[in-house]
């Protein structure tokens, strides 16, 4: 087991929405990377934290603190926040569990109704449940943490669809797109960026029913910027099937979605 | 394209249950014809696959055949780490008292919950549902829909009912009413 | 029990690519055996399913054949089915220059990228790979086997070679070696 601190570096707010703890490094033979991603694996339960010695990662933290002289006092409570939840999350682990085997009833200080008696013969119930719904397997995604944290379930990738049509055939495609567009303005000047959706609402529109090169398609004058937007908007229409490719006499050639 | 595809294609992907009102949405159209067409696919797969369709936690989902749990458990990490019966007891408990609070399931168990609700918790089986408007405005607790997916429930009216108390039953072996609802 | 259903339950708890070496080890059967029922259970489905077996970061997996891929993204959540151009940027130079750390990726876009970073963290595209060897130890980013899948790559040579530069030729109109990247 092995734990280390960085430096501390100016670091936004992350993905989860606080700010990230330090880059403390655990190494253990259960886990093996940032404190920030040993928390969200504990809270998501993909790792068994009694396998994980805290006391190290709490040494790391106050080398860190020393190193850093306590300058970034966020990041410092971060750290604490994870800490704590880790020692909390170990210690609760770390409590006896009453096994079934013990076959003494709960003793209670005076009998109550209802009894726990009466759901005895539902937890055998639940017991021959839970093995019976052992056996059947569901497809196993393995969707983003932030998804599970949202309750949002898995995440299904469409595959993405190009036929006889190579990636290379599409880089030769994007390629020459790119060729044919004129300098970008420097960046200060640049109208802010649109989104990817409604570049996908203008290249749907330049796709026509029939096939056509991105010659015939993309007419007029455009910026490298623009061509690249283009043609992630085009990607992105193929994978959700409104848009078709394909390789005509050594041409790539794109189409809109056919007629349902 | 064919109705049936359809669904084949959002039940594998959607990768949780997925109720028929869903479905007739997505593809547009009517309900029953959606109902219709899931019966007949999870008849073609019994005879067909090594997949069946469940109802299960309100909706469709695709799972494999117990016949393989042999197999695919040795493939895969096992995937049911067991509830302590202690745990057990509060889930059920919470399952059937819904909404409860911690001091009600400490007054039926007679013993502290704290443990046993955390561990729940943990495990997405139980969520808070709200608060109690007593003093001290303690969390009420029910079950979710990993609940139902856990145990194999459509909804909570699976549940067997409270019926019998351990000890009238307990050393007769003979099958009681409650039994039956392990066969579904 | 047929081989060729067990192939079929795998397949689909598996939800990764699974190489028929796996397969055969898990069965307990020789691998050309295994390869030939894969074969058989590929031509299968392409007559009667929505489903299909391809061929993806060295091994096997079933996917949603795409003429259903228009119904199956207005039936996921969008935010499912698409990444953002600047997050397909990153990932793109994540791609190419792996194993790469956030300055230098920032140095290739010119732009901050912590927010494309931890996207494709959270979506299991990028991985982080190791530590610099430099002041601060940066952390050092790779592709996954997630990001073959998704591109349906069969390894990391299949990426277009990258011949355009898109920052440093910008206004000169000839093709070196970056631009491709932006492709996938």
């Amino acid at each position: 087991m092995s734990a280390q601190s960085a430096p501390a570096k100016v670091q936004q707010v992350s993905a989860i929405g606080v700010t990230p703890p330090p880059d403390i490094y655990v190494e253990c033979q259960a886990f093996s990377g940032s404190l920030a991603t040993l928390f969200l694996m504990v809270r998501d339960h993909k790792v068994n934290l009694l396998g994980v010695p805290l006391a190290p990662v709490c040494e790391a933290f106050a080398e860190y603190l020393i190193e850093t002289s306590g300058e970034d006092t966020e990041r410092a409570a971060s750290a604490i926040a994870v800490l704590s939840y880790l020692l909390e999350r170990k210690a609760f682990a770390l409590l006896p569990v009453e096994e079934a085997s013990s076959e003494d009833p709960p003793e209670l200080s005076e009998p109550m109704e209802p009894s726990v008696q009466e759901f005895a013969q539902v937890i055998l119930a639940l017991n021959d449940l839970a093995e019976e719904r052992g056996g059947l397997f569901f497809r196993q995604s393995r969707p983003p943490v932030q998804d599970l944290v949202d309750g949002k379930g898995g995440a299904y990738e469409l595959p993405i669809e190009i036929g006889d049509v190579t990636t290379f055939d599409l880089a030769r495609a994007f390629e020459r797109l790119v060729a044919r567009a004129i300098p970008d303005k420097p960046a200060a000047f640049r109208k802010p960026a649109r989104s990817l959706s409604e570049m996908m609402v203008v290249v749907s529109r330049a796709l026509q029913l029939e096939f056509k090169s991105l010659d015939e398609i993309v007419v007029g004058d455009f910026t490298r910027t623009e061509a690249v937007w283009w043609f992630l908007a085009l990607l992105e229409l193929i994978r959700i099937g409104q848009a078709r490719v394909r390789s005509h006499k050594g041409e790539v050639q794109f189409a809109g979605a056919a007629a349902a | 394209m064919r109705l049936d595809r359809v669904i084949e294609a959002l039940l594998f992907a959607a990768d949780t249950p997925v109720s028929a009102d869903a479905l007739a949405r997505a593809i547009g159209c009517p309900i029953y014809e959606v109902e219709e067409k899931l019966e007949n696919y999870g008849a073609r797969l019994r005879d067909t696959s090594a997949l069946q369709l469940v109802r299960i936690a309100g909706g469709y989902q695709l799972c494999t055949k117990p016949e393989y749990s042999e197999v695919l458990s040795r493939f895969l990490a096992p995937q049911n780490t067991r509830l302590s019966r202690a745990v057990l007891e509060v889930l059920a408990v919470v399952a059937y008292r819904q909404p409860v609070t911690l001091a009600e399931i400490e007054q039926v168990r007679g013993v502290d919950s704290t443990y046993g609700v955390h561990a729940l918790l943990d495990r997405r089986l139980v969520r808070e549902v709200g608060r109690k408007k007593t003093p001290g405005k303690p969390h009420l607790y029910g079950t979710t829909q990993q609940f139902l997916h856990v145990f194999k429930l459509d909804d909570l009216t699976q549940l067997p009912p409270l019926e019998l108390s351990l000890s009238q039953d307990v050393g007769d072996g003979i099958p009681s009413e409650q039994g039956a609802f392990l066969l579904e």
